[in-house]
C-alpha cells in the first residue's frame, strides 16, 4: 500500500489508518514519523493502535513496538531527539521489573507502571485540550470583532496642574525675585487677597456697594468679616477701591476707584 | 421567496463583514464573501439598502477612495473621543510661575507679574490661562494705561479641588526672617 | 421624558462606542464616555437593553475577561473569514499543546511543560505565545534557578472569547476508561 504525504493527518484518528507492518516508503516514513510531538505521543498511538488498556498496560507488547519505531527513526537518520531514547530506557526498565516476583500485596503504587500510566494521561488530556483550544474560534480568525470608524476629533485635555506643581512655581518665583521676603504668605494673607478679588468681581459688576452689603452673614461669619475687612482696607491702600461716606455714622460706599 | 431570503442574507453578511473589517471595504473585497456569482449592480443595490437601513441609526455607509465603510454618526464621535483623551505636554515654566503669582498675589496686573518674574510677560500667557477659565479680569487698577487686575477664578479653585486659596500651601520663604501677617 | 431622552441618548452614544473600539470596552471605559456621572447600574442596564435590541441582528454584544463587545454572529463569521484566508497563521501541534498546558494547569515552568510534553521545549514556542500576549511571566519558582512561572493572559481570554478561565472547554482523558484524570 503506497501512502501518499498528503495523507497524513496531524490527530490521531488518521495515524490508525496506517498500516500495521511499516511498509512505507522511505520519505513519507520521516514524515509520518515526524508527526508524533515526542515519546509520549508515539506511545499512546501504540496504546491505540493495538487496543491496549492504558490501566493494565502489556509492557511487553508496548515496549516491542515502541522500540520497532525507534529503530525505524534510527535507520531512516531521523534526527533522534534524546527523549525517544530516554523513553526506550524507561520502558526496558518497567518492563524488567514486571518480571520480578510480584509482593503479597499489590498496591497501586508499587505497579511498576504507575509513573509512565500517570504521565500518558496528563498528557493525552492536555494534547486534546489542544486540539480544543485550536478548534475554537479565535479573534483574528473566525471571530470577528466589531471596528466601525469613527471621526477621530482631537480631544485634547489641556495639562494637568497640582497644587504641589503650583506652590512649586511659587517658590521658584520666590527664590529669583527676593520679593516681599519679609514675611512669609500665611493663610490669613490668602484669604485676604482672594477676598480683595471677590469685592473687586462684585464692584466691577454692581458698580457702587454698600459697605454692609458685602458682608454675608452666613457660616463663618466672624472669620470672613475680619478677612473681608482686611482685604477691603488693603484694597484701599492699594488704591483699587474708593471708600465714601457722606457723613459720620452714614452709609459707607465702595466703588471701584474710577479715574475720572 | 428563496430569492428573497438569499438577498436577505447577503445583506447581513455584508453588514457584519464592514461593521468588523476595521477598514473600507472595496467591491472586489466585498464580493469575497459569496461563493456565488454576484453581479456588482446587485452589491451596488444592496449596499444602497443597507445605507437607508442605517440612515436613523448610529453609523452611517459611507463611500471613501478605498471602498466602503460605517462610520460612527459625527454627533456621536465626539462622545467616543472622549474614552482616549489625548494630554498635552505639561504647561511651561513662564505659565506655572504666572499662574502661581497671580494665585499667591492675586489681584495683580500684567505689570506686577512681569516685576516680580522680571521679565517680559508674553501676552499668550494670560490667553492660555484665561481660556482655560482660571484667571479673569477683576479690574483695572487706576494708574496711567488702567491695567487690568487678574484673578484666579472659582473655577481654578475646582480644578485644584481647593475650596478657597486659602488651603493652598503656606510657602516659608527662603529668608525666613518673615513676621507673619496673622501673628 | 426628559430622563427617556437622555437614556436613548446614552444607549447611543455606548452603541456607537462598542461598534467601533475594536476590542473589549470596560465598565470604566464606558464611564467615560458620559460627562455626567452615572452609576454602574445604569450602565449594565444599557448594555442589557442593548444586547436585547441586537438580538436578531448580525452582532450579539458579548461580555469577555476585560469588557463588553459587539461581535459577529456566529452563522455569518465563516463569510466574512473568507475575505482574508490567510490572515491567521496556524499555530503547530507543539504551541497549541503548550498553550493547552499553561492554560489548564498555570502557573507553570518551561520545565514542567517538558515533563508533561515528554519532549525538550523550544524556546520559540514560548517566545511566539508572549509575542501574541496569549501568555506571559507572572512569577519565579523558588527553587535552584528560579524559573520563570507562566501562565496566560487576559487577551488570551477575550482572543478566545471566554470571561474566564472556567469557562475553558471540559478535558477527558482516556475517556473510554472512565478514569477520572485526577484519580
Amino acid at each position: 500500500m503506497l501512502l501518499e504525504t498528503t495523507d497524513i493527518k496531524i490527530n490521531g484518528e488518521a495515524l490508525s489508518e496506517l498500516p500495521q507492518d511499516l511498509y512505507i516508503p522511505p520519505n513519507a516514513l520521516e514524515v509520518y514519523l515526524e508527526t508524533f510531538e515526542g515519546p509520549l505521543d508515539l506511545l499512546l498511538y501504540l496504546i491505540r493502535k493495538n487496543n491496549l488498556d492504558i490501566l493494565n498496560i502489556q509492557m511487553a507488547v508496548l515496549t516491542d513496538q515502541y522500540m520497532l519505531y525507534v529503530e525505524k527513526m534510527k535507520a531512516i537518520k531521523l534526527e533522534l531527539a534524546a527523549d525517544y531514547l530516554l523513553m526506550s530506557a524507561m520502558l526496558i526498565e518497567i518492563k524488567s521489573r514486571m518480571l520480578l516476583p510480584k509482593p503479597e500485596e499489590v498496591e497501586d503504587e508499587d505497579d511498576p507502571r504507575a509513573e509512565l500510566v500517570r504521565r500518558l494521561m496528563e498528557y493525552e488530556a492536555m494534547k486534546l485540550a489542544a486540539q480544543e483550544l485550536d478548534e475554537m474560534p479565535k479573534v483574528g480568525g473566525e471571530l470577528q470583532v466589531a471596528h466601525a470608524y469613527y471621526q477621530h476629533v482631537a480631544e485634547i485635555k489641556p495639562p494637568e496642574v497640582s497644587v504641589d506643581d503650583l506652590v512649586a512655581a511659587w517658590k521658584n518665583v520666590l527664590k529669583r525675585a527676593k520679593l516681599n521676603s519679609h514675611h512669609k504668605l500665611g493663610r490669613a494673607e490668602l484669604s485676604v487677597r482672594e477676598h480683595m478679588s471677590i469685592v473687586l468681581r462684585r464692584l466691577q459688576s454692581e458698580g457702587m456697594c454698600e459697605f454692609s452689603e458685602l458682608f454675608d452673614h452666613g457660616e463663618g461669619y466672624l472669620q470672613k468679616l475680619v478677612v473681608n475687612f482686611l482685604a477691603i482696607l488693603e484694597l484701599s491702600k492699594e488704591g483699587l477701591v474708593k471708600i465714601t461716606q457722606q457723613a459720620a455714622f452714614s452709609t459707607i460706599y465702595l466703588q471701584v476707584n474710577n479715574a475720572e | 421567496m428563496k430569492e428573497l431570503d438569499k438577498i436577505a442574507e447577503m445583506k447581513q453578511v455584508l453588514e457584519a463583514a464592514l461593521l468588523t473589517a476595521g477598514q473600507p471595504l472595496s467591491l472586489e473585497d466585498m464580493l469575497k464573501l459569496f461563493s456565488s456569482r454576484v453581479e456588482r449592480a446587485t452589491l451596488r443595490m444592496l449596499l444602497d439598502e443597507l445605507k437607508q437601513d442605517w440612515e436613523d441609526k448610529t453609523m452611517e455607509l459611507v463611500q471613501v477612495a478605498t471602498g466602503y465603510r460605517f462610520q460612527a454618526k459625527a454627533h456621536l464621535s465626539s462622545y467616543i473621543a472622549r474614552m482616549n483623551p489625548e494630554r498635552q505636554p505639561k504647561y511651561s515654566r513662564a505659565v506655572m510661575e504666572t499662574l502661581a503669582i497671580i494665585a499667591y498675589r492675586q489681584p495683580v496686573t500684567r505689570g506686577d507679574i512681569e516685576d516680580i518674574r522680571g521679565v517680559a510677560a508674553n501676552p499668550n500667557i494670560l490667553r492660555q490661562l484665561i481660556e482655560r477659565d482660571w484667571i479673569d479680569v477683576v479690574g483695572q487698577r487706576e494708574v496711567p494705561g488702567r491695567p487690568s487686575l487678574y484673578a484666579t477664578t472659582k473655577h481654578f479653585l475646582d480644578d485644584l479641588n481647593l475650596r478657597s486659596l486659602s488651603e493652598l500651601p503656606q510657602v516659608e520663604d527662603f529668608s525666613q526672617t518673615g513676621m507673619p501677617l496673622d501673628a
